[in-house]
């Protein structure tokens, strides 16, 4: 009898290394490094140390915010709060530390705080049967708005902070011009440690491929006998409490703190998660995508200022040019498919 | 791998500009920007223009610090908020990068910083809510009940505009309510058609509209519920469908909010690179229109904006 | 026996959906070492009682105790922690993932930094190689298998819950002979082991070769448990169908064969389809009102040729010829506005459409070949929904219900309504009796030879050998993506005749081993 | 016989409470009493001889809300293929840009609609080949069309807010978004009216089971011989030209387009308004006339805001709070809720029994 069984199919096809969902993520790393050659070719500055260094610095806040964004993305659902999140926890911790508390307690009140408005978005999600867009759209207004009533004034640290640690520039090559200075600050070890922790979240625990299956089917994930409700309360609290650290990171960075700062963040991190080969409905994708898809973002708008774009274009050339890269990641897949 | 360390002047020997903008978001800023994009290309200046979007002060500091990496020879810094530059102002320091703080002023706490920005150019908010304020004082000096329209909550402009405005106005006048119309004509009718229903009883008289945009909205509205000529409307920027409006009778007193200020800026700029002391800060001045000097404004045919 | 303290104990369990009470006062009870069968007919309520016990459903009235404690699960993931495994009837897999990490999923090998893969594979390969998918790589995608072995991959992850009660919600449904012979060998190891087993079949004899026990339902009421042994199949289909099984037509004897006239021209002719990867080229003449039986083992490719003869996929090579003239057969549109129909084996993910009612379900396929704009008049719809709801026997008899609250054999049966509504001349049926219960097996073959006889070509693709020898004219034969044969289905053939071909037959020379 | 009737009349009290339409008309009535006690004549009507129409607060609510009526209506389209349409809001500041633009320039009225709805569509069309065509994710395809719209809107009028209120011949686009007809608002009519021939399209003619098959399972619809890409192409290009009809209403009550104001934020006003009334953002089965009275309820809660006085800094707070009530409020969880302690009592008696 099991003669039979054991011819009945060939094995898929073996050495079939390269996964195919890995070529989105793939094509975001080649054309990251066109980009850049191609600015330095034309423009002679994209390759400087100081580029690259304020490159990661200045967009430490990015890649956290897209490393966030990809949980709920993973499970085809979406977090919309995370810019007004960092919002509010930026007003409060800045009047926390206004009012003479050490700057690791504010932080944590911060973190605390985002936290709880995960918590709520989860609650929304998962007891009021609300779907992830509208809760998530619902907190980020809810955010926004009590930031606004705290305070709509641009605060800044008092004298004699010791907030700006984070900020603090460290030197590895340290050049008599500043262009030429590679410097990172520990802003942007948090964002290395951020994707990391990301990176062993969705591959290393049962969490994490509990948040891919629910990315699958959720209703299958269910009758799996995986832990969804719990997953997704992970998942919404995890990238709530990480746009609070993006909020530390870039409050720290800049000094000062406003309600109305992380205006249409959260569409920029999904603009960099997408970029980065995630689908936007669920199931597949990868983090170090959603990071090199924040670096292809924040490349697009010095881009497009060296190449002279005229006002009123400019948002239809990073339209543009987010669609060339949408389009030929597709048409990447396609190939991929035929083979 | 440290690029070609050439310096931030272009093949044509033009000194390079970095523009650190807003963007083309209104009236107002289209005129302000488009205008000194005109006046650096006049005076033979190449001028990189990098604007934001939705008011972003993330993508400016972005911008910012690119031009500083570029080394160009000075940065126009059009901030859309007022702190949070510190940072970037030293590493210009740093680079020897001239900064010149155009519109709106920015804070700046740390010395090493401040020693960047060499020069302020731009009207001011303040003055021109106070010009508000003395108006309606003038035409109620009885005392009257009104609204005020306001921008995006928590905009500098916003709260510099408002406080002018509080610094001035009378006692005997009552503020009804005052609501974000968020620059927008369209919301502006809208809300003001609602607060001229609410507020029907109490028979509002004037309206402070924070720019010209809201001020052409509530006028639609005030006009829809037949109280046109009753409420008086005051705007601040002086576009020139305002003063058109002005000039029909729709809106009562124009404030401008003087955009024009590219030639200044350019000659700053060069005056500065070519070693002469320049001021720290150069007030542009700005008008007021009535009627009559809206229509004289418009017939000799030299406004821009 | 019947000494044995039960496992699980359900009693006067109730269950209401709006509008129908689905079970009413049913009773169940499980002894550990047992194999327990769930008998009933389509709609009966036994997916429902299944779900009732692992808690996803919530219960109207009714106690249920597991392992002597009161029980009320919350869903899967409770009752899987109170050691009860569980395969659903729909196969319920992620097909995003691997074949090794669907088997695993929250039950990864860990290491000291969080999961060990490697572990975790091997792992899964042997609970794969249990199931005889020894063949596969645990890194294959889940969604490149064939729907018959993601439901062994289901089955083995419900072994990788070390449970107290294994489940299986019609496991057997896509199985050929031998992949279910290989099924019972686990299931009666397990059930040594002391385990209890919840099997629920619609094959007799795999009813009486493995259970020990069974519980049958009528319309969602209890109406006995017997032991196996002690009852009698006719007995037992009495009790199911609610009368003598005498009533039941069955049809026994195998068809006389439709033999071609010479010189009568085929409806399908189609000359070296293929598409490479899933079939290799064949050569296909389908005559009016003959039945062509696709024979072959899991996998062989006969889905795959009947999608390429719908048009389903893109073939690239070969010709078709549909009444003499060539066609262009590009999608599924073109397939039907020519008359050819296509009865999907994967019913939920390409066959129904949930959430559309049954009536909607029905018309959609003709309505789509009319386009959209010409709806069909209110009269006729009505009239072609009933006509082929009563046609089709189906179950509750109301039209205006979501489809995906019917049971699983009479979501089939609206399918095969759908089809029959476009008036196809060509009609390819993939697994058409895939759960049907025996009545409505007997209903859906005896519609295959009425449809043939009223000279309709119909394709008729099954795993169960037995009713393809019984309804088919013509017999093609595939292995391994090749078609090895083409047997003319008269008296000589039997089942043997086509295990032998398979077995016997070499695909690369096309000649006999 | 009358406990038959009684037993008719609790299903259907039971399917009323079920209904997301039920729970959208009491959080209306309730938005609608609570502006009432805050302004006692907020209910009232009166004749504006200056319009020659109705005024009021209502009257001006519903006003405004003839522009969501719009969007909404395509929105619900596109979400029931379980797609999305980020770009409605920018579509809106395109056609009215470009009809604000070309009326500037001395086009004749009629010309400049035409145009800026030929726009509208056009863009739908891009969003919908792309999405169709390509197979791009309609999430990311319409977030690049908001970006890019709107820069397509400051491209055509230079940057500038094109203003052409002082333009003659106007009167008819005026009319639209300002007149009345038989003392309503005339743009409300017309949205109505428009909803209601959408409503007919999709209902009398088979596409509105396409549209929701296509949502529910998109490879079961091609397999019954229905062309997705067609129906997916049809939505977008719907959702587009609905909102340029929502752009002309935006701009022509004003008779000004602001380029980076119109429309901003709409698409999640309009997303918001699908939802409440009833449609899945996973796609499937919709309701045109719950979106229409989620479209209402948006209006009715930005006039809320106005006539509580709320201030600016805390109005999106207040946004987010009523939405999430209404939100709960049809949350079946809370419609079970006697229900299921009901049933639970009942299962812990028996279990009870059981155990003694
Ligand atoms: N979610 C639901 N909502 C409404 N009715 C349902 C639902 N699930 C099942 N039903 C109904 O409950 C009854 C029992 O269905 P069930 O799936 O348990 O049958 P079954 O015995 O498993 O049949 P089959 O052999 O076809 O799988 C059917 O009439 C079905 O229509
Ligand atoms: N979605 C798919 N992607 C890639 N390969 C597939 C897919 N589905 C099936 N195959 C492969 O194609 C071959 C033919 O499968 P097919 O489903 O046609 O077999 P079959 O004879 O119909 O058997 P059964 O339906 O009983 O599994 C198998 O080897 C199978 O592994
Ligand atoms: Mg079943
Ligand atoms: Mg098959």
């Amino acid at each position: 009898m099991t003669t039979a069984t054991a011819n009945k199919v060939k094995a898929p096809k073996k050495g079939f290394k390269l996964d195919r969902q890995m070529i989105p993520t793939l094509a975001a790393v080649v054309i990251f490094i066109l980009m850049m050659a191609m600015g330095q070719a034309m423009f002679g500055t994209y390759l400087r140390l100081g580029f690259i260094s304020d490159l990661f610095i200045d967009h430490a806040y990015l890649i956290i915010l897209a490393v966030a964004m990809t949980l709920p993305i993973l499970t085809g659902g979406i977090d919309l709060s995370v810019g007004a999140i960092v919002a509010i926890t930026a007003v409060v911790g800045m009047k926390l530390i206004n009012a003479g508390m050490p700057a690791i307690v504010a932080m944590i009140v911060m973190l605390l705080l985002g936290a709880v408005f995960g918590l709520l978005a989860g609650a929304l999600i998962e007891e009021f049967n609300m779907q992830p867009f509208i809760a998530t759209l619902s907190t980020m207004f809810l955010a926004r708005g009590i930031a606004s009533m705290i305070s709509t004034d641009s605060l800044t640290f008092p004298e004699g902070n010791n907030f700006d640690f984070i900020a603090e520039k460290i030197k590895l090559i340290d050049q008599p011009k500043a262009a030429h200075d590679l410097s990172i600050n520990l802003g942007v070890i948090i964002a290395l440690v951020v994707v990391v922790f990301g990176y062993i979240l969705l591959h290393h625990t049962r969490t994490g491929r509990t948040i891919y299956a629910i990315g699958g089917s959720r209703s299958s994930a269910e009758l799996m006998g995986l832990p969804v409700k719990r997953t997704q309360y992970v998942i919404y609290l995890t990238s709530a409490t990480l746009a609070a650290l993006a909020s530390i990171v870039y409050m720290a960075n800049i000094g000062s703190a406003k309600n109305t700062v992380g205006v249409g963040w959260e569409l920029d991190a999904i603009a960099s998660v997408v970029i980065g080969g995630t689908i936007i409905t669920g199931g597949f994708g990868y983090v170090l995508g959603s990071v090199l898809g924040a670096l292809v973002r924040s490349v697009l708008d010095p881009l497009a200022t060296s190449f002279g774009v005229p006002a009123e274009w400019t948002t239809i050339v990073i339209g543009l040019m987010i669609l060339i890269f949408v389009v030929l990641q597709r048409a990447v897949m396609a190939v991929g498919d035929k083979k | 791998a440290c690029g070609s360390s050439n310096s931030g002047s272009s093949d044509s020997g033009k000194k390079v500009v970095g523009f650190v903008a807003v963007g083309p978001e209104d009236g107002f800023r289209t005129a302000n920007e488009k205008d000194i994009q005109q006046a650096f290309a006049d005076a033979g200046f190449d001028l990189k223009y990098s604007p934001t979007q939705q008011g972003d002060q993330s993508k400016q500091i972005q911008a910012f610090n690119k031009f500083v990496n570029d080394e160009v020879d000075a940065i126009i810094l059009s901030s859309t908020e007022d702190s949070g530059w510190d940072e970037s102002l030293k590493k210009a320091a740093e680079a020897e990068i001239p900064v010149f703080t155009v519109d709106r002023n920015i804070d700046v706490k740390d010395s090493a910083a401040a020693k960047a920005v060499v020069s302020h150019i731009g009207p001011s908010n303040e003055w021109a809510g106070e010009q508000a304020a003395e108006f309606v004082n003038k035409n109620f000096p009885d005392g009257a009940n009104g609204f005020i329209l306001e921008g995006p909550a928590g905009l500098s402009v916003v709260k510099d505009r408002g406080s002018g405005w509080d610094a001035k106005v009378a006692s005997n006048i009552k503020v009804l309510d005052s609501q974000s119309a968020n620059w927008s004509t369209d919301e502006a009718k809208t809300v003001t058609a609602g607060l001229l229903d609410k507020f029907k009883s109490e028979n509002p008289q004037f309206i402070f509209a924070q720019n010209d945009e809201m001020g052409l909205g509530a006028a639609q509205a005030v006009d829809a519920a037949g109280l046109k000529g009753k409420v008086k409307i005051i705007t601040i920027d002086g576009t020139k469908n305002a003063l058109q409006a002005l000039v029909d009778g729709d809106l009562s007193y124009v404030i401008e909010y003087n955009p024009i200020f590219g030639k200044e800026t350019a000659q700053a700029v060069k005056d500065y690179l070519d070693g002469k002391k320049i001021e720290k800060n150069i007030e542009i001045d700005s008008k007021t229109f009535d009627a009559t000097s809206a229509k004289e404004a418009l017939d000799n045919g030299t406004r821009a904006y | 026996m019947t000494e044995k303290t039960p496992i699980v104990v359900m009693k006067g369990i109730t269950i209401e959906f709006p509008g129908v009470k689905a079970l009413d006062g049913v009773d169940l009870t499980l002894y550990p070492g047992e194999v327990h069968a769930l008998m009933g007919e389509n709609g009966a309520g036994k997916s429902t009682m299944i779900k009732a016990l692992t808690g996803v459903y919530k219960i109207n009235s009714g106690s249920i105790v597991v392992d002597g404690k009161p029980q009320q699960f919350n869903g899967t993931l409770d009752a899987q922690n109170a050691g009860i495994a569980t395969v659903y009837q729909e196969v319920n897999l992620c097909t995003n993932l691997s074949v090794g990490e669907n088997v695993m999923l929250g039950h990864e090998k860990r290491g000291p930094f969080g999961i060990d893969w490697k572990k975790t594979h091997e792992a899964a390969k042997i609970y794969l190689a249990q199931m005889g998918l020894e063949h596969i790589d645990p890194h294959t995608p889940l969604s490149s298998i064939s729907i018959a072995m993601q439901q062994l991959v289901a089955i083995a992850r419900a072994m990788v819950i070390n449970a107290k009660v294994l489940i299986l919600d019609e496991p057997t449904s896509s199985l050929d002979a031998n992949e279910v012979q290989d099924l019972f060998k686990i299931m009666r190891k397990v059930r040594d082991s002391g385990v209890a087993i919840l099997f629920v079949s619609h094959f007799l004899d795999q009813i009486y070769e493995i259970t020990d026990r069974l519980t049958i339902l009528r319309n969602g009421k209890f109406i006995k448990e017997v032991m196996t042994k002690d009852t009698p199949r006719d007995e037992l289909i009495g009790m199911m169908i609610g009368k003598s099984a005498a009533e039941l037509s069955q049809i026994g004897a195998k068809k006389a064969r439709r033999e071609i006239a010479p010189g009568e021209k085929p409806i399908v002719n189609v000359k070296g389809l293929g598409k490479r990867g899933t079939i290799n080229p064949v050569d296909v003449d389908i005559y009016a009102g003959e039945v062509v039986g696709f024979a072959g083992l899991l996998g062989s490719g006969r889905t795959e040729l009947g999608r390429l003869l719908y048009g389903a996929d893109k073939p690239d090579s070969g010709t078709y010829e549909l009444n003499g003239k060539k066609v262009n057969i590009s999608d599924p549109h073109t397939a039907l506005k020519n008359k050819i129909a296509y009865s999907t084996e994967n019913r939920r993910d390409e066959g129904i459409i949930g959430d559309l009612s049954v009536r909607q379900n029905i018309l959609i396929a003709l309505q789509a070949t009319r386009g959209m704009f010409k709806p069909i008049p209110k009269k006729e719809a009505d009239a072609i929904v009933d006509k082929y709801m009563k046609e089709m026997n189906v179950r509750p008899a109301d039209p205006d219900r979501p489809i995906k609250n019917l049971s699983g054999g009479n979501q089939q049966k609206v399918l095969i309504g759908r089809w029959l509504a476009t008036h196809p001349e060509l009609l390819i049926l993939d697994e058409p009796t895939r759960g049907i219960d025996i009545g409505a097996k007997a209903e859906i073959q005896q519609v295959v030879l009425d449809l043939a006889a009223k000279g309709m070509g119909v394709v008729f693709i099954s795993s169960e050998l037995e009713e393809v020898v019984r309804l088919s004219d013509d017999i093609e034969v595939l292995k391994d993506r090749h078609k090895i044969a083409e047997i003319e289905n008269d008296d000589t053939v039997s089942q043997a005749t086509i295990v032998e071909t398979i077995a016997n037959t070499n695909v690369n020379t096309g000649k006999e081993a | 016989m009358a406990e038959k009737a009684k037993a008719q009349g609790n299903t259907l009290v039971k399917k009323l409470l079920g209904s997301n339409l039920t729970w959208s008309i009491v959080a209306f009535i309730l938005l609608v009493i609570v502006c009432t006690i805050f302004q006692h004549d907020f209910l009232a009507l009166s004749w504006n001889t200056t319009t020659g129409g109705l005024a009021g607060p209502l009257i001006t609510m519903l006003q405004e809300s003839a522009r969501y009526l719009m969007i909404a209506t395509g929105m619900t389209l596109v979400i029931s293929t379980a797609g999305i349409d980020l770009s409605v809001g920018s579509v809106m500041a395109v056609s009215g840009a470009a009809a604000m633009q070309t009326l500037s320039n001395g086009v004749n009225v009629w010309v400049a609609i035409l145009i800026a709805l030929a726009l509208g569509i056009v863009i739908g069309c891009i969003n919908g080949a792309l999405v169709s065509l390509l197979g791009l994710q309609p999430f990311i395809t319409t977030l690049i069309m908001m970006l890019a719209g709107r820069g397509f809107a400051k491209v055509i009028t230079s940057g500038e807010n094109a203003d052409a209120s002082a333009v003659a011949g106007i009167e008819p686009l005026k009319w639209f978004a300002n007149g009345y007809i038989l003392g309503i608002p005339a743009n409300f009519v017309i949205a109505v009216v428009i909803v209601a021939l959408v409503g007919l399209l999709c209902r009398k003619t088979a596409m509105g089971m396409m549209i929701e098959a296509v949502g529910i399972n998109q490879e079961a619809s091609r397999m019954t011989g229905i062309k997705p890409k067609q129906i997916l192409f049809l939505v977008y290009a719907i959702s587009g030209f609905l909102a340029a009809i929502a752009g002309l209403f935006a701009t022509a009550s004003v008779m000004r387009v602001d380029v980076s104001k119109t429309g901003q934020d709409l698409e999640m006003y309009a997303i918001l308004a699908v939802v409440i009334g009833g449609t899945s953002l996973l796609g499937g089965k919709f309701s045109l006339l719950g979106s229409s009275i989620g479209a209402v309820i948006i209006a009715m809660i930005r006039k809320t805001i106005i006539t509580l006085g709320v201030s600016a800094e805390a109005t999106p707070a207040f946004f987010a709070i009523v939405v999430i009530v209404i939100c709960v409020m049809q949350a079946p969880k809370i419609h079970n809720l006697s229900a299921d302690m009901k049933r639970k009592r009942a299962l812990k008696a028996q279990a009870k029994a059981v155990a003694a």
